[in-house]
């Protein structure tokens, strides 16, 4: 299988200016030597807490981020050496769906003008009524009725306009979509509309998607394979099935107790992880994970675990991967 | 916290120089010198005013100039004043003196009516009070310094209550130490009254607008939703973090006060630097106005940084990062 | 006599012609040392409701049409401004969604909990600690008795650990600023309970926060109600949690309230369509179905609810006479009201 | 599963269409802006409405009162003035009146500068019966007529002052915010610099660079490139600001990733984002360009006699012996009151119909 996305060792750093004379005095490791692939029509989950870099990685991916090394190949052209007018036409075949439905779309074009601006900045269609048609086409394939193709975005409901930055995105027909958070600011019961719409679109158009999103059951329920990251590294990356069954990284066991279970028979027992979200400003040498870990030993404080293959095409990196947390320890609790 | 305050004063250095340095330029490229009204004057030799000339370096290209000017500031000299034939220093410290002195008491007099004023305009939001309060802001937001100051000075006239302009009486130096304060308390109050009322309007309304902002915030809910008393709410609460806003637009009223006292002290006769500028800029005495052009930003300046500090003394999260 | 009565409330925004009803009749109770959840989606009027008991939605724009709200028996609707503070904090306390927001940037965290020590919990001698024997409410009925305290920065440090944050002892002098959100969110709750309140409403506590930290939140509240006892209303549009958390379940619809019930029945077999499609629209774990069943449509924006059951438009088993009349909430089964006449 | 949406709106309303709807509810600003409407058209018709010309000499009537028309019958007539001996008093003369009549014959002058005309709105067409409707200055000029005329500097000065200075600041704010790096660093220091003098000292620092002695139309362009020199600093920092924060906007990431040029993310999606914001800006700043032009003739640095301008009509006012004795010399700054006031309420009316999110 050749792979539509190559990610190779890729990191993001950004300086954090500080001190007097704004010197670089440290830095960001936002995205930290992370590899991966996606094949042609696949979703790949993408699952973390906030500031991990899940967000870096995937504007990185789509050059809305300066990546500070490695290698990013998309139907095997670098395009990580591409600069000006060669990157915007590449930019054909990967697009973006944004978390916040009200920032991502200009309050001052209406749909038409939203959606035609893809048509037109690669010249996809030859006249005004083929443009029109194909964002009337576009719209209806999003699930809205193109009547309202005049109307601006501030008439239209959270998920409506969700509806409107995937019919942009979809409008240059690309092969690869990153879905940055693209229903986490949505009512409950619009998401499933969202999600399905995703699902639908990627068995018509054979679309991939790399899916991120900081909800462990909708990545797990709309990939193939789910990747979770933690401080700018991927810990743990596995078939969707294979890692909620078998979570091999500790985190991942303390992430998937701590989702909220709406089943009342299936009584897991949570996780309860002490302590909070490192700063990745100053991340915790070895394994990143260690401070908050309930497994750590003195080797995660010093030695950085390498990302292993456990089983097949199962990764982790942990020295302890496979053990299983037991103790649900009450986080933080002080008798008192 | 110290490190923020050091940058700032660090920063004003550069500031100063670049204004200083503006100024002098753009006096270097003013048609004509003092000079040239002195060397119509059949009386002056021309051996005089070339002697003057190679004194002050004033054959010299504007940035040699410049550089022996700055070198006499970091002396404490600030030249000489070809049209007062005395040295600038004094003059311009006496001046700058009157400004700050006026532009101060209307600073207290506009922020000590405003302030309490914009408060009550807030918590009685939309109520004839508050209309009030914004109708008389629009009014005072819309005369212009220099028709204010003119009523100011025919009232003077009309009545004979207040001076007509200058800053001390002509006996001001037989009087007794106290008598000489009265004296000029008396001449302060009519230019400080009319700088502050060109400044009250616009104080008051940032005031109340970001009175009004902390009072939609969260914590102030959550403040009610403890039991806080509605005084304590507004008071502690919100007023608290209003001041902080308020602080940081304290540079720009600053701004707006002392070219307000340009006006105040040309019309009103008070003798400041903004009407020294206006002299020397008449008399072509370009030393003189670039001086009072540092001066005066330097006040402005140094104005900003207090209000920084007392930001920085309000605001934990400035304080402590 | 129940903790928390809430009788028929009916609130608008705005009043005359422009009247938008936000909360239309909603009834609940909740018992002492009770945990209920109120569920709903975005502009259903869940946080209104709760924010209404305490009586800190501001009138106006708000404007209460009808219905009670009896807390300890008292209608806090009809309370005077002095009577509200008291209950405030000292009856009913809160803890909001963005703890970074509603914790005062410019003070200490020891000295925001103090304030309200000072406020619900006076310092007493100690030669006056002995206290009256089992008065729950003196006279009034709002006044209620608390533990008494002898030194206000020991009983900050105490709700401090209490709330589990690791050195209170230095923690107390943090500005806001300077902790997490979990962190904060443990201090708002540390707040909540420093007045000792009957009765602990968390709207959305947890949303604002990541998943390891929601967690830590959560175990923290169930285990502070283990101890303490109060009763809590918890305010959530993650069905997940109710499992959780939660005694009795509301589950609120555009202004009403469609579906009320003990918690572990509503999940196990929930009888109102909407609270049905709410839950299969939620993604599971390993749950395999490869399509959710989304529900069709927008949530109705306050001012648009529609005619008859609000919830006829997206319902999969409406009716023609759905949209016409507004159905009752009718109890069913023993302990279990649906607002449909077709729950069946 | 179509999804329509069912709470819309049964016209379709542009982001333009509902700031000008709730523009229109606010009575205040509708008064402002009308007032200003007036304003500007009585200033564009200055030579028409004015009864006389600007320079016309009443060397038989210095610091004549203002004319009070009476009505007679059904004609408004103003009465003959005479002068008290030796002073300047006057007095009415009872009974000895001409009629006002309208579109009368008078002195010649230009309509819009251009098209010569001798028609005026009204007058007696009778220079003893002269209609000073508020008076006439020290060298028996009519203020009103003065008035008029000056209106045509000091109201062009602030539109074209600001046009200038927020095009360049828009510009550069906008290049600045955009680009950031070195360049951004350069202006926004320069911007800086600008600020921190106290608005008058600059302006006098920058008349100096301009001879003393000039036309009345080189004049006019230097008080407008002066007050624009220091009015774009402002705007720069703002628009600046306003695209830095826009950068980052979820629209603006995706119009990147479709593609889009740089120059086109500017023009199509940044600055229309700023528009509404530089409208309401751009209303409140008028005034101080105003007020600028006021402040530089009534220092006698601006506007020179006998060119009309409303600050150079005020320095006249400065002697408080005049001040006292003939206060109509005030006129020009109720003018301006009321000028700056309608451009208040106006701005304040944009401000808050602008002020929300969804525009």
């Amino acid at each position: 299988m050749s792979a539509l996305l190559e990610v190779k060792n890729l990191k993001v750093h950004f300086p954090v200016k500080a001190g007097m004379f704004s010197r670089v005095h440290e830095t960001v490791k936002a995205v930290d030597d992370v590899s991966f692939s996606i094949a042609p029509g696949e979703t790949l989950g993408l699952v973390g807490e906030s500031g991990c870099g899940k967000t870096t990685l995937g504007r990185a991916i789509v050059r809305l981020v300066e990546p500070t090394a490695g290698e990013i190949s998309l139907d095997g052209e670098d395009i990580l050496k591409m600069t000006g007018s060669a990157l915007r036409a590449r930019r054909r075949k990967f697009q973006m769906i944004f978390q916040d439905p009200y920032g991502s779309l200009n309050p001052r074009m209406t749909v038409e003008q939203i959606v035609g601006e893809a048509l037109d900045i690669h010249r996809l269609t030859d006249s005004k009524s083929a443009r029109q048609k194909r964002i009337f086409e576009l719209l209806k394939d999003v699930g809205l009725d193109p009547v309202y193709a005049q109307r601006y975005p501030h008439e239209f409901s959270g998920g409506q306009r969700q509806r409107i930055g995937i019919a942009r995105a979809l409008a240059v027909e690309p092969k690869l979509i990153i879905c940055d958070e693209p229903v986490s600011a949505l009512d409950v019961s619009v998401q499933a509309q969202i999600i399905n719409l995703l699902g639908d679109l990627q068995q018509e158009h054979g679309i991939a998607y790399l899916f991120i999103a900081h909800d462990l059951a909708v990545v797990e329920h709309i990939s193939r394979r789910v990747m979770v990251m933690y401080l700018g590294k991927i810990v743990e990356m596995s078939e969707a099935k294979e890692i909620i069954r078998e979570p091999q990284h500790p985190y991942t066991q303390a992430l998937i107790s701590a989702v909220p279970e709406v089943d009342p028979e299936s009584k897991r027992k949570r996780i309860v992880l002490p302590g909070d979200v490192p700063s990745p400003i100053n991340p915790p040498g070895g394994c990143p994970f260690h401070p908050r870990c309930p497994i750590a030993e003195a080797r995660c404080r010093t030695e950085v675990p390498a990302l292993r293959e456990i089983s097949k095409e199962h990764w982790a990196a942990c020295h302890f991967a496979g053990n299983k947390i037991e103790q649900s320890n009450r986080a933080g609790f002080q008798n008192v | 916290m110290w490190s923020f305050l050091f940058k700032r004063l660090l920063h004003m250095i550069p500031l100063l120089l670049g204004v200083s340095l503006l100024t002098f330029l753009l006096m270097a490229m003013a048609p004509g010198d003092y000079f040239t009204a002195l060397s119509q004057n059949p009386q002056i030799s021309p051996e005089t005013i070339a002697n003057l000339k190679a004194k002050f370096h004033l054959g010299q290209p504007w940035y040699v100039q410049y550089f022996y000017w700055l070198k006499n500031i970091l002396h404490g000299e600030f030249g000489y004043s070809m049209a007062y034939k005395i040295p600038a220093t004094a003059l311009i410290f006496e001046r700058l003196w009157n400004t700050f002195l006026l532009s101060f008491f209307a600073m207290i007099i506009a922020w000590g009516i405003a302030i309490p004023l914009g408060i009550w305009a807030a918590v009685k939001k939309d109520s004839w009070a508050d209309r009030g309060c914004s109708l008389v802001a629009f009014v005072g937001l819309s005369v212009p310094d220099v028709l204010l100051a003119l009523l100011a000075l025919w009232f003077a006239a009309a009545t004979g209550w207040f001076p007509v302009g200058g800053a001390q009486s002509p006996i001001h130096d037989l009087l007794t130490p106290m008598q000489q304060f009265w004296d000029c308390a008396y001449h302060l109050i009519l230019p400080a009254l009319v700088l502050a009322a060109a400044d009250l309007a616009g104080i008051m309304r940032r005031m109340r607008s970001c009175l009004l902002d902390t009072l939609r915030a969260e914590y102030v809910t959550a403040a009610r939703a403890r039991g806080l008393g509605e005084g304590w709410v507004i008071y502690k609460h919100a007023l608290r973090n209003a001041i902080n806003p308020l602080l940081t637009i304290f540079g720009y009223s600053l701004a707006a006060l002392l070219s307000g006292a340009f006006i105040v002290e040309n019309i009103m006769a008070w003798p400041g630097l903004g009407r020294l500028t206006i002299e020397a800029f008449f008399a072509k005495d370009s030393y003189l106005v670039v001086d009072c052009v540092v001066m005066a930003t330097a006040l402005l300046v140094v104005g900003n940084f207090i209000a920084d500090l007392m930001l920085a003394w309000s605001d934990p999260r400035i304080r402590l990062k | 006599m129940a903790l928390l009565e809430i009788k028929n409330l009916k609130m608008d925004f705005g009043a005359g012609a422009d009247a938008l009803r936000a909360v239309d009749g909603v009834s609940l109770t909740i018992g002492a040392s009770e945990t209920v959840c109120l569920v709903g989606e975005s502009g259903c009027g869940k946080s209104v409701t709760a924010l209404s008991i305490a009586r800190l939605v501001a009138t106006p724009p708000a404007n209460y049409v009808g219905g009670e709200i009896l807390l300890n028996g008292q209608d806090t609707l009809k309370m005077s401004n002095g009577e509200l503070q008291k209950i405030r904090g000292g009856v009913v306390s809160y803890v909001f969604q963005d703890p970074g927001a509603s914790l005062n940037p410019v003070f200490r965290i020891g000295n925001q909990i103090k304030e309200s020590l000072k406020l619900h919990r006076p310092l007493t001698r100690p030669s006056a600690t002995l206290s009256p024997a089992g008065g729950e409410g003196r006279g009034e009925g709002v006044r209620v008795l608390k533990n008494v305290i002898t030194d206000y920065d020991t009983e900050v440090i105490r709700l401090l650990k209490l709330v589990g944050i690791p050195a209170p002892e230095s923690r107390i002098r943090n500005y806001p600023f300077e902790m997490s959100g979990g962190m904060q969110q443990r201090v708002m709750i540390a707040m909540a309970l420093a007045s000792e309140p009957k009765l602990l409403v968390a709207d959305e506590p947890t949303t604002a926060l990541d998943v390891t930290i929601q967690a830590q939140i959560l175990d923290l509240l169930s285990e502070l109600k283990r101890r303490l006892g109060m009763a809590i209303l918890l305010i959530t549009h993650n069905l997940g949690i109710v499992g959780d958390m939660a005694d009795r379940v509301a589950v609120m619809y555009a202004g009403q309230i469609v579906e009320l019930s003990p918690a572990r029945e509503l999940l196990r077999r929930p009888l109102h369509p909407y609270t049905k499609a709410l839950i299969n629209s939620v993604p599971k774990l390993a749950g395999g179905a490869s399509r959710l069943s989304a529900i069709p449509g927008n949530v109705p924006r306050i001012g648009n609810f529609p005619p008859g059951c609000r919830f006829a438009p997206r319902c999969p088993i409406a009716k023609p006479e759905c949209s016409e009349k507004i159905p009752e909430l009718l109890e069913v089964e023993p302990g279990r009201f649906v607002r449909c006449p077709f729950w069946k | 599963m179509e999804s329509t949406p069912p709470n819309l709106n049964p016209i379709a309303l542009s982001p333009w269409q509902i700031f000008w709807q709730r523009l229109k509810r606010r009575r205040i600003a509708m008064i402002g802006g009308v007032i200003l409407i007036g304003l500007y058209l009585i200033s564009l018709f200055a030579g028409f409405v004015a009864p006389y010309t600007h320079d016309r000499l009443d060397r038989d009537r210095f610091f004549h009162p203002p004319t009070r028309p009476q009505l007679e019958g059904f004609h408004l007539v103003v009465p003959r003035y005479e002068q008290q001996p030796g002073n300047f008093i006057y007095h009415a003369v009872q009974g000895d009146t001409q009629p006002i009549r309208f579109f009368v014959h008078g002195e010649k002058y230009k309509l819009f500068g251009l098209i010569p005309a001798s028609i005026h709105l009204f007058g007696t067409g009778d220079d003893k019966y002269p209609v000073y409707l508020l008076g006439t200055d020290q060298f028996g000029r009519d203020v009103f007529s003065r008035l008029l005329y000056g209106s045509q500097i000091s109201l062009s000065i602030g539109v074209i002052g600001i046009l200038l200075s927020f095009t360049f600041g828009l510009i550069i704010g906008g290049i600045s915010g955009y680009f950031s790096g070195a360049t951004d660093t350069v202006i926004m220091r320069l911007c800086e610099l600008i600020m921190s003098v106290p608005a008058l000292y600059l302006i006098i620092s920058l008349r100096a660079t301009f001879p003393p002695s000039m036309t009345s139309a080189q004049i006019y362009a230097m008080i407008i490139v002066i007050l624009s020199f220091i009015g774009w600093a402002g705007m720069a920092r703002v628009i600046r600001g306003m695209t830095l924060s826009l950068r980052e906007q979820q629209f603006i990431l995706a119009a990147r990733a479709l593609g889009q040029s740089d120059f086109k993310i500017i023009v199509r999606h940044i600055l229309p984002n700023t528009f509404s914001y530089v409208i309401v800006a751009a209303t409140l700043s008028v005034p101080y360009y105003i007020l600028g032009e006021v402040v530089l003739s009534f220092l006698g640095v601006g506007i020179q006699e006998p060119s009309a301008s409303w600050g150079l009509m005020l320095n006249a006012a400065q002697n408080t012996e005049y001040l006292k004795n003939y206060p109509w010399l005030l006129a020009p700054g109720a003018a301006i009151f009321v000028t700056v006031l309608a451009f208040n309420f106006l701005g304040d009316g944009l401000r808050d119909a602008a002020d929300t999110k969804s525009i």
